[in-house]
């Protein structure tokens, strides 16, 4: 299984800092990009990550009103709702994005949070993006 | 709306360009003209009164005109345009968006009773379609008048989708508003193809089966791009950098994310005009992808676009207290 | 594209002890575009660094990678590093296999595996990068400070005295804000004119502080460091130049008014002074009730002004100011009467709110310091103070608390006992809130001492009877219903912001809250600086606080001025939105979604397109997702290079 | 490719003795046939259980694709390290099956191309492994104007084999060896087709024009070659104004061939493929420089039908075009290229 | 057909590695390949397409001619993804090579003229492998006179040639300046065709090749008219966006000529012949 989070590099990528700093175990199959606010995001690029055949993506950002630009975070989620629906319309289930609010100080959750889509892309029976689609149809 | 009515509104159409023309109230305008064959029409700019004879105004006029207005294909001058009640929207959300200026446009809105899927009824035709004298229609059905016989055909099963669930009226933004007796004027409410259903009710594998099967017939042609109104970015972002987002070659994979992300894009600022869909060589029924978004759109943030010009679209705000679907 | 090192290093055995170190060195040293790779103990010890700076230079590497800690703990040193090796710093780039690699996994084939993923992303991510360098703009050194109340004032003061110019505007004819009708102090109990008035003093005769009094801005364009003020000084229709405020002309003015320092409480004239110790000294004649200047006649003050000061015909005049910072410290106001009909105020003279009672608690005020009900002048015996009036209340849109109300109720019924010992006080209260040095011991002290009624509960109807006015409430705690038949009752009404801040927000490109509070910067990190860089925020504009705060934040602004002015010029990060001109649709869809207003529009082939004004940018690249033909992106984190570190994670 | 013809011999299909046909040869050889899908008719590969059309007008991608694909990988190279090239070419046997004479006439122009010097081995391999059974044209679709450039509908030469449509049977006539060999290989398919049964495919076939719609006069199509003449006309930038710049009128032509080449990676390994390109985009003459020789709709509008109706014909002698109508179908502003042949000349 | 099978694959690349690099201005280097396997012969005026494994190809005109030899020179300029990525390449990296492609300078045609050369900026590239062809069979020419410019001195390329050896030769004359001189400049300075029209040369019995910017190009011609050259004796090199380079990809065309094989090299007589698109 592999996993691509994108974290914003205020509070999320602090996060994940914090977790390894204190020596908070979770699977390696995650992949972090650090990036300014998860309001860089852009939506291709979680499509991209998912036809490419990733099992699911993880996105971190600040709480919502501590985003460090104030309102990035606002944007990200009405963005992401959006982009989970047509995820799911598209026919990948909505449950290979996740969106979590970790603070600079909540490395716990971030060990969390990568064990929560992990168990959660788990239970997914529906297969991801097959790797050959040319083939599939 | 008979055949007739659709003669008086040409006639009236001609008028109002005469007008508009001899008094130089605008540079040049965007119509419906002629096409190659009876049931197919074309854009046509006209300059000169002398053009005027060009226009015309059918149960066929599929196009939705604002397309011409994208900064890629206008011309900076003051235009005239002829929107039907649905496509009106786009030039409303043009506007918007500063494509255009307002005060360069002048709309005439024309009065319309849905329009004929000419794809549909040339693939019922077949080979005969060139044997067609005429399409008159009664309350019900569409009669096509050919040398023998007549075959007559539901209106509702020969129109356009969209044209089923319209209900938008005059729009206040046009500057002219030709009607004739019959038009019918409703409330303007919020509605979705009822098709969408099918597909939410699939699994998502089915569903994934489904898009993908679509997509991998698509050549990446680009036409539905180009020909959607709200698609007004000069450079489109799979231009500006090939092979960045997305490999040249048009494999499934590559094709599902060009899809999806027109798809995001033009989210908030689709129409619905069905353009996308009519074009696509393949078949891909692109609109299924707007529809949804359009609808998710409304029932999140209760928007619907082109509207109205000072309606702020759901992307350029946000608001605290948005559901928090997430951790 | 470039020729790279990458660098793994061991931490000695904090990443060496779960990840093969030599396998991610032989793996990524197979990257065509990777020289060479290597690893070390210690990178960043001084014999780590001269080892990266060697190989550098021996191979002619354009750039770097190092696979060490997180980029939060040496990214700094490691890019100061490529500097000292004539790299561009941003060519070098972290891959973070220690905090989120080798101290979270256990399993070595894993850690090991992840390790050569992260580094082949920062590799790929290298490639992209593009050499920046950060923009420097030039700064003037000199202040705005818009509000001359108490916070105002100190932060002007620190300023001055740091030895920087400071131009300080206020909108009301003098200086001091609300302390100048404060009769007495919580919690020292100490005359609010008397620690004042020195501090104003001082201000007035600053060589490096131009006083602006009646004074308004209206439009303040450019970017930290280099913004142009434009500033209405509104027309007092005296010369102050010539002005010595004799004060014959208030004697001899036959317009009686009640002016709004004195709450309605006192009568004054329509030429007149503020208080006596106002600053500046000088009169000023109010517009509206002036006779000569809405009917034409009158005019005895210039007949009799020794000095001709009066001056009819003077007008509003626009000044520009360039400036490099500006200090909002615009102040509070009282929530207005209407929302507080429930307890009458407004419509029985005898129902006040705390500024009122301070007017007559002072002795430059009404009755000259002697408390006395304003409807028939008699002395109250009973006394009702409500707090909370207004605060902590959703229906009245006042969820927030009022912060000082606590104490100065405290402090009125305390000081109303000193002058009416025979007197009765009753305070409704919801809870007592007394954080703050001294706070707590004073309220005890003043019900300890002066035996006053403290009633929890609220209040939920006053009317007048025969004279009296009836308070009902409800004791919350003994669950009884209460009434008393008060002479005198005093609101501790709610704080809301001065008007004209939203105005003012709009001018100054900052964000204010639901309650129209000026949005400071981050809650925790950043409280006293605002969304717009180069503007700072002091006193009750931000968030209802006592004087004491108030100084101290005023302080604090000046401090991040002096840092600011510390330089000769405003760097700016490189790692900002750049437009590209041809590919922009001028949409616009960016300029809505940035959180700094640092979208610009600019002309270009005939067209309005979207600009990054750099020097606002702060990169959090939200616009780069709102564009949607991507002709934004951002710098550091390039729509390529954010693709490339993705694609290089798929590789198998 | 209708090497030594030979003295034509006339064979007899039954219409119902088809699928069995192919089934057979579907052990031997890569089939192609008319396969319906989403009320798309395209060639797809032949499997047993595939529901083949034969009452089709035509396809909706022309058979270009099957020897130059829309993406093809041309070799894979490894370029870690050190430098090694992997060339990819496909070699099977192959018949499309149910080709209509305009397609099969399409084939031969772009042999032209891909045979001229520096032959393009992954076309010509594809080409020169793939046997064309055609099927005559008798009920044309309005748009087809094929008769207007030396096709006949009804009769077609260019195939290896060639099925004339006579309601329950085909009659088949043979062109090549290669055909030849292929019915002597199956008897127990074909019988000998009687006298009237042949005179009545050669009316068919001689009758087939007429249902044809004129499409456009040979004089206008010459008007083009006369560059001073035609290259600043006024309508160009008359079609330029309505046209939207996509890639329907290229990628759907039979004859449209222009390709982009570029390299994908993966982490060791690189491929270098070509895909299909349109002269109506930006990017396809856009320079790294920046210049751009064909920036506007309006040249780009030019080049294709310049390149059509003039350039090639300098280059090879004939108009690069079948009058397969599909560009006219399925234009979205309805450029009709007859009608541009006949106003260039008229106005 | 079978002998189709036996063709060559025009699509695959020969490889050749990079034997010396030069740094020729701050954007332009010049690349020596050696092929690794059989030798390769070429004429003035034709062009490669050089491929850069993992980052594509790019049509690269020949700057050398060294008969007989089994390596060529490549002058690039940084321009887009592909030359990047070559300028970042190595002594001893691995490239590909398709070609040569494209025709030449008529150089049976202009035997026994005077040859006058006229280059700006990286257009001495192609000019440079014609001035090599006619210096190594130097009797077969009469007068050879190089005129060359670039922006300022640091973006000549070729200095060692242009300074130290071609003036030295006989029957030689070498013209250098730049547009806008730095102190430590002591040569010409004004753009090429100011020059070219100061030398005055005179058209009798002579061929002008002339290659560079757009802008420089237009102007040179102009001159050249003025110095009455006749057309066909006016030689340029044009610039397209190319591919296949081979003819088959219908990108490079200029009406019904593709560069990639009836050019580059164009008289002026024939450029007349063309549609004003390129």
């Amino acid at each position: 299984m592999e996993i691509v989070a994108f974290c914003c590099q205020w509070c999320s990528y602090a996060g994940a800092d914090l977790a390894g700093t204190s020596r908070l175990k979770y699977p390696a199959n995650i992949r972090i990009i650090k990036i300014p606010c998860s309001s860089r995001i852009n939506p291709t690029f979680i499509m991209r990550a998912l036809s490419k055949g990733v099992d699911g993506v993880m996105v971190a950002g600040c709480h919502p009103g501590d985003c460090h630009y104030s309102t990035g975070n606002y944007f990200t989620r009405r963005r992401l709702m959006v982009l989970k629906r047509l995820l799911e319309f598209s026919g990948i289930n909505p449950e290979r994005l996740q969106l979590y609010w970790i603070s600079a100080a909540e490395g716990g959750k971030f060990a969390e949070s990568v064990k929560d889509i992990i168990s959660k892309l788990e239970k997914i029976q529906d297969k991801p993006f097959p790797k050959n689609p040319e083939s599939s149809p | 709306m008979k055949n007739q009515s659709y003669i008086e509104l040409t006639a009236m159409l001609e008028q109002k360009i005469n007008q508009l023309l001899s008094e130089n109230k605008v540079d040049y305008l965007i119509v419906y003209g002629k096409g190659s064959f009876w049931f197919k029409t074309r854009p046509l700019l006209i300059r000169k009164q002398t053009e005027i004879e060009k226009v015309i105004w059918n149960r066929f006029c599929q196009f939705n005109l604002s397309t011409f207005l994208k900064p890629g294909s206008r011309k900076g001058e003051k235009i005239g345009i002829i929107t039907k009640k649905c496509d009106i929207r786009s030039v409303v959300e043009l506007i918007k968006n500063n494509q255009i200026n307002k005060d360069n446009l002048y709309i005439i809105q024309v009065a319309c009773d849905g329009i004929i899927n000419w794809q549909k009824l040339e693939n019922l035709l077949g080979a005969t379609v060139s044997k067609v004298i005429e399409v008159e229609e009664n309350a019900l059905n569409f009669v096509i008048k050919m040398p023998e016989t007549n075959i007559e055909v539901l209106k509702n099963d020969y129109l356009l989708d969209k044209c089923l669930i319209c209900d938008y009226q005059q729009s206040f933004y046009a500057d002219e508003f030709l009607i004739t007796s019959e038009e019918k004027v409703e409330e303007i409410k919020n509605q979705f193809l009822p098709s969408l259903e099918i597909l939410e009710n699939m699994s998502y594998e089915e569903r994934l089966e489904y898009w993908l099967k679509h997509f991998s017939r698509c050549m990446r042609c680009y036409a539905c791009r180009n020909v959607c109104p709200v698609c007004y970015c000069p450079t489109c972002m799979f231009d500006s950098q090939e092979g960045l987002w997305i490999s040249k070659e048009s494999k499934t994979s590559e094709n599902y994310v060009y899809h999806l992300t027109r798809a995001f894009h033009t989210a908030t600022l689709c129409v619905e005009c069905g353009e996308c869909e009519r074009v696509c060589p393949v078949n891909i029924p692109l609109m299924k992808l707007n529809n949804k978004l359009a609808k998710e759109v409304s029932e999140i943030f209760g928007y619907q676009a082109g509207l109205k010009v000072d309606e702020v679209s759901p992307f350029k705000t946000y608001c605290q207290e948005d559901s928090d679907e997430f951790k | 594209m470039r020729n790279i090192g990458v660098f793994v290093c061991w931490c000695g055995l904090n990443i060496s002890r779960t990840v093969d170190i030599k396998r991610v060195v032989e793996e990524t040293s197979s990257h065509p575009q990777v020289i060479c790779s290597t690893d070390y103990k210690y990178l960043c010890s001084e014999p780590g660094q001269k080892l990266i700076k060697e190989i550098v230079k021996e191979k002619g590497l354009e750039g770097y990678v190092i696979a060490a800690c997180s980029p939060g703990m040496h990214e700094t040193t490691f890019r100061e590093l490529a500097s000292r090796c004539e790299i561009n710093p941003y060519l070098c780039e972290m891959a973070n296999i220690r905090e989120q690699c080798s101290w979270v996994h256990e399993d070595r084939e894993e850690a090991t595996g992840k390790a050569i993923k992260l580094v082949n992303m920062a590799i790929e991510k290298v490639l992209h990068n593009e050499p920046l360098y950060p923009e420097s703009f030039p700064l003037n050194k000199r202040a705005m400070v818009i509000g001359a109340g108490v916070a105002g004032m100190q932060a002007a003061l620190d300023i001055a005295d740091a030895g920087y110019e400071v131009l300080l505007v206020e909108k009301r004819p003098f200086i001091g804000g609300h302390m100048t009708q404060l009769s007495e102090t919580f919690p020292t109990l100490d005359c609010a004119q008397c620690i004042l008035t020195p501090k104003t003093a001082e201000v007035a005769r600053h060589p490096r502080i131009t006083l602006m009094p009646y004074s308004e801005v209206e439009e303040v364009k450019g970017y930290v460091g280099n913004f142009e003020a434009v500033i209405r000084r509104k027309a007092t229709f005296v010369d102050w130049n010539k002005c010595t405020g004799c004060a014959i002309c208030i004697e001899k003015c036959p317009k009686k008014i009640y002016p709004e320092f004195e709450c309605g409480l006192k009568e004054g004239k329509s030429i007149d002074m503020a208080f006596p110790q106002a600053v500046p000294y000088k009169v000023f004649i109010n517009k509206e009730s002036c006779i000569f200047l809405n009917q034409g006649k009158c005019g005895v003050c210039a007949k009799l002004c020794p000095e001709e000061a009066i001056d009819f015909q003077q007008q509003d005049q626009l000044v520009k100011e360039k400036i490099g910072a500006i200090i909002v410290a615009t102040g509070y106001d009282l929530i207005d009467k209407s929302e507080l009909a429930e307890f009458g105020y407004g419509k029985y003279k005898d129902v006040i709110d705390g500024m009122q009672f301070e007017r007559i608690n002072s002795s430059s005020g009404p009755f000259s310091g002697v408390i006395r009900r304003p409807s028939d002048g008699k002395i109250p015996k009973e006394i009702v103070f409500i707090q909370c009036a207004g605060s902590r209340d959703r229906e009245k849109g006042k969820p927030y608390c009022s912060k000082i109300c606590c104490m100065y109720t405290a402090k009125q019924a305390r000081l109303y006992k000193h002058k009416v010992p025979d007197g009765q006080v009753y305070v409704f209260y919801m809870d007592i809130r007394a954080g703050g040095k001294g706070y707590e011991e004073f309220i005890y002290r003043s019900v300890e001492e002066s035996g006053m009624l403290y009633l929890r509960g609220q209040v939920s109807r006053v009317f007048e009877e025969d004279g009296k006015l009836i308070v009902w409430g409800m004791d919350t705690l003994s669950g009884k219903k209460i009434e008393i038949n008060a002479d005198m009752v005093v609101l501790a009404s709610a704080i809301v912001p001065s008007n004209g801040v939203k105005e003012l927000a709009n001018i100054l490109k900052i964000t204010t809250d639901e309650h129209g509070f000026i949005q400071e910067a981050h809650p925790k990190l950043k409280p006293i600086e605002c969304m717009t860089r180069g503007v700072y925020l002091a006193g009750c504009g931000h968030a209802p606080k006592d004087i004491a705060e108030s100084v101290a934040q005023g302080s604090a602004t000046a401090s991040k001025v002096f840092s600011l002015f510390s330089r000769n010029s405003v760097l700016a990060e490189p790692t900002v939105s750049i437009v590209n001109k041809d590919e922009c649709s001028g949409c616009l869809s960016c300029e809505t979604v940035c959180p700094y207003q640092a979208i610009e529009k600019e002309n270009y082939r005939g067209k309005v397109i979207a600009k990054v004004n750099s020097a606002l940018c702060q990169g959090c690249g939200s616009c780069t997702v709102a564009c949607r033909s991507g002709a934004i992106d951002l710098r550091g984190y390039t729509n390529q290079q954010i693709m490339a570190e993705l694609e290089a994670l798929l590789w198998k | 490719m209708n090497s030594n013809n030979p003295e034509r011999s006339y064979f007899l299909l039954k219409k119902s003795k088809v699928q069995n046909l192919l089934s057979t040869l579907y052990n031997e050889y890569e089939i192609f046939v008319p396969v319906e899908e989403e009320g798309v008719v395209d060639f797809k590969r032949y499997e047993l259980n595939s529901n083949l059309t034969l009452e089709f007008t035509n396809t909706l991608l022309p058979p270009k694709g099957l020897f130059l694909p829309q993406q093809e990988t041309l070799f894979n190279f490894n370029y870690r390290n050190d430098v090694s090239i992997k060339e990819n070419i496909e070699t099977s046997r192959r018949i499309i099956f149910g080709i209509r004479p305009c397609d099969s006439r399409s084939i031969t122009i772009l042999d032209e191309v891909f045979k001229e010097k520096n032959e393009d081995v992954y076309y010509l391999r594809k080409r020169n492994n793939t046997l064309l059974i055609g099927l005559g044209c008798t009920n044309p679709q309005i748009y087809c104007f094929c008769s207007s450039l030396e096709v006949n509908p009804g009769e077609d030469t260019l195939v290896d084999i060639f099925l004339t449509d006579l309601g329950n049977n085909y009659l088949v006539s043979l062109n090549t060896k290669r055909g030849q060999q292929l019915i002597n290989d199956l008897p127990e398919y074909f019988e000998k087709a009687e006298e009237e049964e042949i005179i009545r495919a050669l009316e068919i076939q001689s009758q087939a024009r007429e249902g044809f719609s004129a499409g456009f006069d040979k004089k206008d199509a010459e008007v083009f070659l006369d560059v001073e003449k035609i290259f600043e006309h006024p309508a160009w930038e008359e079609l330029a104004e309505t046209c939207i710049g996509c890639g329907i009128c290229t990628y759907l032509c039979s004859t449209c061939h222009c390709f982009d080449i570029a390299d994908e990676l993966t982490k060791n390994e690189g491929r270098r493929f070509r895909c299909w390109d349109s002269c109506q985009f930006f990017s396809f003459t856009n320079m790294a420089s920046g210049h751009n020789p064909r920036p506007d709709r309006k040249e780009r509008v030019r080049q294709r039908f310049m390149h059509k109706l003039n350039y090639f014909v300098n280059r090879y002698g004939c108009i690069a075009c079948v009058g397969c109508g599909r560009c006219l179908k399925y234009c979205p502003v309805d450029i009709d290229i007859t009608r541009v042949i006949g106003t260039l000349n008229h106005e | 057909m079978n002998n189709l099978y036996h063709l060559q694959n025009p699509y695959l690349p020969r490889l050749a590695s990079i034997e010396k690099i030069i740094q020729e201005t701050g954007d332009i280097k010049t690349f020596r390949l050696t092929f690794l396997e059989k030798d390769f012969s070429h004429l003035p005026g034709q062009f490669v397409e050089l491929s850069v494994f993992g980052s594509g190809e790019a049509p690269i005109s020949i700057s050398s001619y060294f008969f007989g030899e089994n390596y060529l020179e490549l002058s690039i300029k940084k321009m887009g993804k592909v030359t990047s990525y070559i300028h970042s390449l190595r002594i001893g990296d691995k490239v590909g090579l398709r070609g040569p492609y494209g025709n030449t300078f008529p150089v049976e045609r202009i035997k026994g003229q005077n040859l006058l050369f006229i280059g700006g900026g990286i257009g001495l590239a192609p000019l440079r492998s014609l001035i090599h062809y006619s210096l190594l069979k130097r009797d077969d020419f009469g007068k050879i006179t190089i005129i060359y410019g670039a922006r300022t001195p640091e973006d000549l390329v070729f200095k060692e040639e242009l300074f130290n050896i071609w003036p030295g030769l006989k029957n030689t004359e070498v013209h250098i300046t730049v547009d806008l001189a730095t102190n430590s400049w002591q040569g010409k300075v004004g753009v090429v065709p100011k020059i070219l029209k100061e030398l005055n040369p005179s058209p009798e019995n002579t061929v002008a090749f002339t290659c560079g910017p757009p802008i420089m190009i237009k102007y040179t011609l102009d001159v050249l008219k003025d110095l009455n050259f006749p057309e066909e004796d006016t030689v340029t090199t044009l610039e397209m966006k190319m591919k296949c380079g081979i003819g088959k990809c219908g990108r490079c065309n200029i009406g019904d000529k593709y560069i990639c094989l009836d050019g580059p090299v164009f008289t002026l007589k024939e450029l007349k012949t063309l549609p004003k698109e390129y």
